[in-house]
């Protein structure tokens, strides 16, 4: 951790605008471009005031062209520049993958180096809620992760989100950086000024020797949730392993509490077949780690997420879910399960607050 | 007195023969549109259809005076923005209310919300969430009838925010290679969300010059003018009927009364300038057609206030059928991830 | 397998070539289209003629607008057609992927039925060789397979080409056809007429108690010449699962295999992370099926395909890398890997026919 | 009696100053280009050179005539048939020619063949084989340029089948709204691999028009016309100096003279039909430009057949020399997926 000591409380998303302030402040090479950046939501926060305070030419409105706003930032970048690019749904990127998988990613490589580096990031907000529906909340996290030569970024805090934003736009090179739309209010504690998170470590949560739950985004929250209430009711204890970064993955970190817990929940935030999960069970399992039982998934089952909130609550998994999941791995406290407190109000928001519509 | 109309049906329709359009009736559509999509702004606020809602109101002229010239038969597609085109073209509205709310009556199963309509049985052959994406998808349907040796029209919808996709350009180029007549109605609000015209294109931009250079027809008209809407949509099919197999889009200037997304004006968030404002809100479809109505015949003011009062009412009636419907249930999850 | 028992002797070029006659003979809503499709080299042999026999209507070229065409094929589908679409690299349909995952993949599960089925067949040139380099020796094929909805068929041998293709024109939903381009020089007994081979069921190519050896597409060549060579030299015997459908997957001959042989290799023509044999392995992992030793992964490194034979001789797991993979894993044998042949000719064509320069 | 050029040097760079081209240097340019690609055609035979090639032959007075214009720090980016275009921009001979070998000390060490092609020291910023794809990132390359408050010049070459993507438009149009001076250059030789324009464009379709109208220069010219090229783009670039952030597209007419990838003619399979081929092979570019050297100073043609066997010689002892050279090595394979 590079950086400030001090912290003051913020949401997600002021955190993330916190962390583009101090970019376009000490580098005058950052720019931020993408269709509302400057406009008076901001997105969703994350952008808001920007434009007046480093002006209309460091603070870019645009047209709907996320492929050529791909290439764009591409080229910006091999210039000098260090651009960052955001759109407002993952879904939205589909539209830009041949420039990020066949140009960004490879770029370094394939020129041999020759070619310069490509350090860009790009901002994805993904997640689900208030009937988002079927093309608007989609993660495809292991899309990007499964792509060499993309770094593919997903915190789960307020600290985190400013520490590896500002980690990312200092990369040298392409970064994905997700932001699931439930983390977006949640606050917490977040160094001030500079402050530097490496990208490519994974960062243990809640330690415990139970079971190894391991998890990014959304689902860190799921996560912590069900070992507060393991360890509570059921005196069962999570390691929770936050992912952060899915590629690189560092997977000493999962492996070393595995050794520990010799048992392995995954938790995703996404479709299970060919996803992220089955590349933690994958490793695991490929390293012939000792496990008491048979690793575990929890993901969405294979189908697009529905709109209606009836669905939805069977759909996302919940904390509940990993509780239960993890009850079942270990043996022991799944008649607490019927206590499982449930999250206050519908199940299509992350808390009262949550404004809805979009 | 002309019955009031019923929600499912869609009055204008009989104009798709030639007939020139009746005011009257093409302001009964807008007004019921108008008001349908008023009453889910204000019960929206109740937290119970939950999923993001784009409102016309403001754009029901372009809706219905184009979908005035169609036939059931005929396909419409749309995109984000279409619960006017849905309605226009003779959409249930009750399954679409019912998608509103996540009903397992939806139109969609409660799937896709009111960023995904259908309703093929009147003609209405979808609309998704993702600016530009319905473009092709309406070429292909056309292209299926025309390889089928069918007459149907079909006609795409899109906001002037569309145009700046590339698919648009696609589209187009692919329409006029393989001479598909596909009507593109492009609905000219001046915004992409917030974001108006000026960071998207440059103030050269001359968007009849592009259409008609990949070889299209372009035609333009007063969105907000409802039996302009219809002239200039005559005109229109006119000329792709005296050349089968040009496609041709039409451009209409108008305006959106509501926020981009949600159930609230947003003006005092100022990303619109108060001339602009003003103008616009001196223009309103519904009122321009109602002074026109009444100056043409004074007494049909309290006609039509009737029929709006009953245009109230079956849109509570179906608001409160469907809030009592049944959701769909858990067991449907994973029903339909492939066809059988 | 419904129909013909009659064969004659295909490439898979020909086969695909064959199956496309057969469904625009059979069915008056079929159609074809793509860059090239009526072209003199006739995307590489499969659809040469076509356009003679069933006329420019139903076999079209195009313009370079993957994706338009592709929005394109999803309307002709709705309105009652069968088209058949055709990119000559995989490469080229990330242009598309808007359209192939927000659209074609949900159209029937998101509109619950009621907007009709997308019956589309994508065929994609995937596959290495002749120095196609980062941009056009990509795979993909869990990319696909990740998102619910979309079939991914990928055969590997000239009579299932035929049978699956027919198969996917059949189909009513979209299915994304994979056709490794080493393949399709590759001859075989290939059944007369109308043949069809139901997609969603795997082949076991070869039997044998020793190892389960999973693969799809080429990499069931490679397999298969690993097995061949094991049998003869050092009595080890292969099972080989070839997938040919990677989405819906049939688990349960995998599962059968594994719980026979209790050994695991994978072998994928494809990026590690995140990909389809990590699947295959936590899948097995996850059902708890007994191992002799952890299952193995054979695939590509995660970094991008370099085109240089001398880089591409490392790259790509060739079948001695199969043999030595299991022979490790068995614990026996590897003491022949020195005299494993090595396959004729340079490394980057599949024989010494091959012609390059594409 | 003019030195002949050395492999890695660019004669014509010395008129990236807005004196008039001398035809001399523009011709030997071209021959050196021309006698450089034969012979990658000849010893493709030899299958040594494992990667496709998609060769220039025929389209050299394009390359040649707009890059005179350039100097060292300005930046050209191409797509798949780029060798001219590198080799026009001053990039060196002899790591093209290693990375066709796919060498060690290749342009991308081997990593990336005769379609991916980089030398960042003369100004070529890298080509790349999806069709269009380096259409933006020379508009974010010129941005960046304009951002720094530099001015360098930047150019995009690509062929007609490139406007048929999307993400044509979507680069023009930002080209446009964030005025940056991006010049297009595009080399419309009729073909995309065997596809001619009628599959592929309506014949009303005006590419003029469609550049026009997103509110960007255009011009066109003879590119089979060395001294017309240099014209054009001379007057292309005064266009875009009159009225700085305006970008500009030039489309030259030409001609490839060989297959669409690979080492050998391929008239014979008749895509192209004899009366355009007849009409093109006498329109070749470096035939028309000798002819007009010899013409005004007969005593020329003894100089320019030295100069052609030396350009042979050279790119001779370039081939054998790389032949010599080293394979990258194993263990390199991993290195760079990630920049440190
Ligand atoms: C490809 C894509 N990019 C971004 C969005 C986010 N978005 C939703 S609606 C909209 C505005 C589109 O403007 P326009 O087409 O003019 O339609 P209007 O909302 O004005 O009716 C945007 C940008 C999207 N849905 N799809
Ligand atoms: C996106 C994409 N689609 C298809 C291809 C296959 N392809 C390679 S070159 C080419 C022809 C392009 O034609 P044009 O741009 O006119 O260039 P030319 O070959 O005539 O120089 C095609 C279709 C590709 N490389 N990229
Ligand atoms: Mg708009
Ligand atoms: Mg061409």
């Amino acid at each position: 951790m590079n950086g400030s000591a001090e912290t003051r409380e913020l949401s997600f998303a002021e955190a993330i605008r916190d962390a583009t302030a101090v970019c376009l402040q000490r580098d005058p090479r950052v720019f931020v471009i993408g269709l509302g950046v400057p406009d008076p939501k901001g997105i969703f926060g994350t952008t808001t005031g920007l434009a007046s305070e480093f002006g209309a030419d460091r603070v870019l409105d645009a047209p709907l062209s996320e492929n050529a706003l791909t290439g764009l930032v591409i080229g910006a970048a091999l210039g000098g520049r260090r651009p960052i690019l955001t759109h407002q749904r993952v879904d939205f990127a589909l539209l830009s993958l041949e420039q990020i998988v066949n140009q960004a990613a490879k770029w370094f490589y394939m020129f041999d180096g020759r070619g310069g580096t490509v350090p860009i990031v790009i901002r994805m907000i993904i997640g689900r809620g208030w009937g988002q529906g079927p093309q608007h909340a989609q993660s495809l996290s292991s899309w990007f992760a499964h792509i060499p030569g993309l770094k593919v970024v997903a915190p789960a805090s307020p600290a985190d989100a400013k520490g590896m934003f500002i980690a990312s736009v200092e990369d040298e090179n392409p970064v994905i950086f997700l932001e699931h739309r439930w983390l977006h209010g949640m606050r917490g504690p977040v160094p001030t000024g500079y402050h530097r998170t490496p990208l490519g470590k994974c960062r243990v949560a809640r330690t415990g020797g139970d079971v190894t739950v391991v998890a990014s985004a959304h689902s860190v929250i799921e996560a912590m949730r069900a070992a507060d209430f393991a360890a509570a009711h059921a005196h069962i204890e999570f390691d929770v392993v936050d992912v952060r970064c899915l590629n690189p993955l560092d997977f000493e970190t999962i492996a070393d509490s595995v050794r520990k817990t010799r048992r392995l929940v995954v938790v995703d935030d996404d479709s299970r077949h060919c996803g992220f999960a089955g590349e933690v069970v994958a490793r695991v399992c490929e390293a012939g780690l000792p496990l008491m039982a048979p690793p575990v998934r929890v993901t969405w089952p294979d189908c697009p997420s529905p709109s209606s909130a009836a669905l939805a609550e069977v759909f996302y998994p919940s904390d509940r879910d990993v509780f239960v999941a993890v009850g079942k791995l270990v043996g022991r406290g799944l008649e607490h399960a019927t206590h499982f407190p449930k999250r206050p109000g519908p199940v299509d928001v992350p808390n009262l607050e949550f404004p809805g519509p979009f | 007195m002309s019955p009031s109309p019923k929600p499912s049906s869609n009055p204008a329709l009989a104009y798709g023969t030639g007939v020139p359009p009746d005011l009257k009736h093409l302001h009964l559509e807008m007004l019921r549109i108008r008001v349908i999509e008023r009453r889910i702004a204000e019960r929206y606020r109740e937290q119970e259809m939950r999923c993001p809602v784009h409102l016309s109101i403001g754009q029901e002229a372009v809706a219905v005076g184009v979908c005035a010239h169609l036939q059931p038969a005929d396909k419409v597609m749309s995109a984000h923005r279409s619960h006017g085109h849905y309605l226009a073209k003779g959409g249930n509205v009750r399954a679409m209310i019912a998608e509103l709310y996540g009903r397992a009556d939806g139109c969609c199963g409660g799937r896709g919300g009111s960023m995904h309509l259908m309703d093929r049985d009147s003609g209405f052959w979808g609309a998704v969430p993702i600016v530009g994406s319905t473009l092709p998808i309406a070429l292909g349907l056309a292209l299926a009838d025309k390889q089928c040796g069918g007459n149907a029209r079909t006609v795409a919808f899109f906001g002037e925010g569309a145009t700046e996709e590339g698919v648009f350009t696609e589209t187009l180029n692919l329409a006029c290679v393989l001479r598909v007549p596909l009507l593109f109605i492009c609905e000219n609000n001046g915004f992409s969300v917030y974001t108006p015209l000026a960071p998207r294109r440059s103030p050269d931009f001359r968007f009849s010059d592009y259409v008609r250079s990949h070889g299209c027809h372009y035609f333009s008209g007063d969105g907000n003018d409802v039996e302009a809407v219809c002239r200039v949509t005559g005109e229109a099919l006119a000329a792709m009927h005296a050349d089968p197999g040009r496609p041709c889009v039409v451009e209409f200037a108008t305006w959106r009364y509501y926020e981009h997304c949600g159930p609230a004006q947003d003006d005092h968030l100022n990303y619109r300038n108060q001339a602009e404002i003003e103008h616009w809100s001196m223009r309103d479809p519904l009122a321009i057609s109602r002074a026109r109505l009444i100056a043409a015949q004074p007494g049909l003011e309290a006609e039509l206030d009737l029929a709006e009062q009953r245009q109230r009412q079956d849109i509570d009636a179906v608001i409160e059928a469907v809030r009592a419907g049944v959701r769909p249930s858990p067991e449907t999850l994973p029903r339909g991830v492939f066809a059988p």
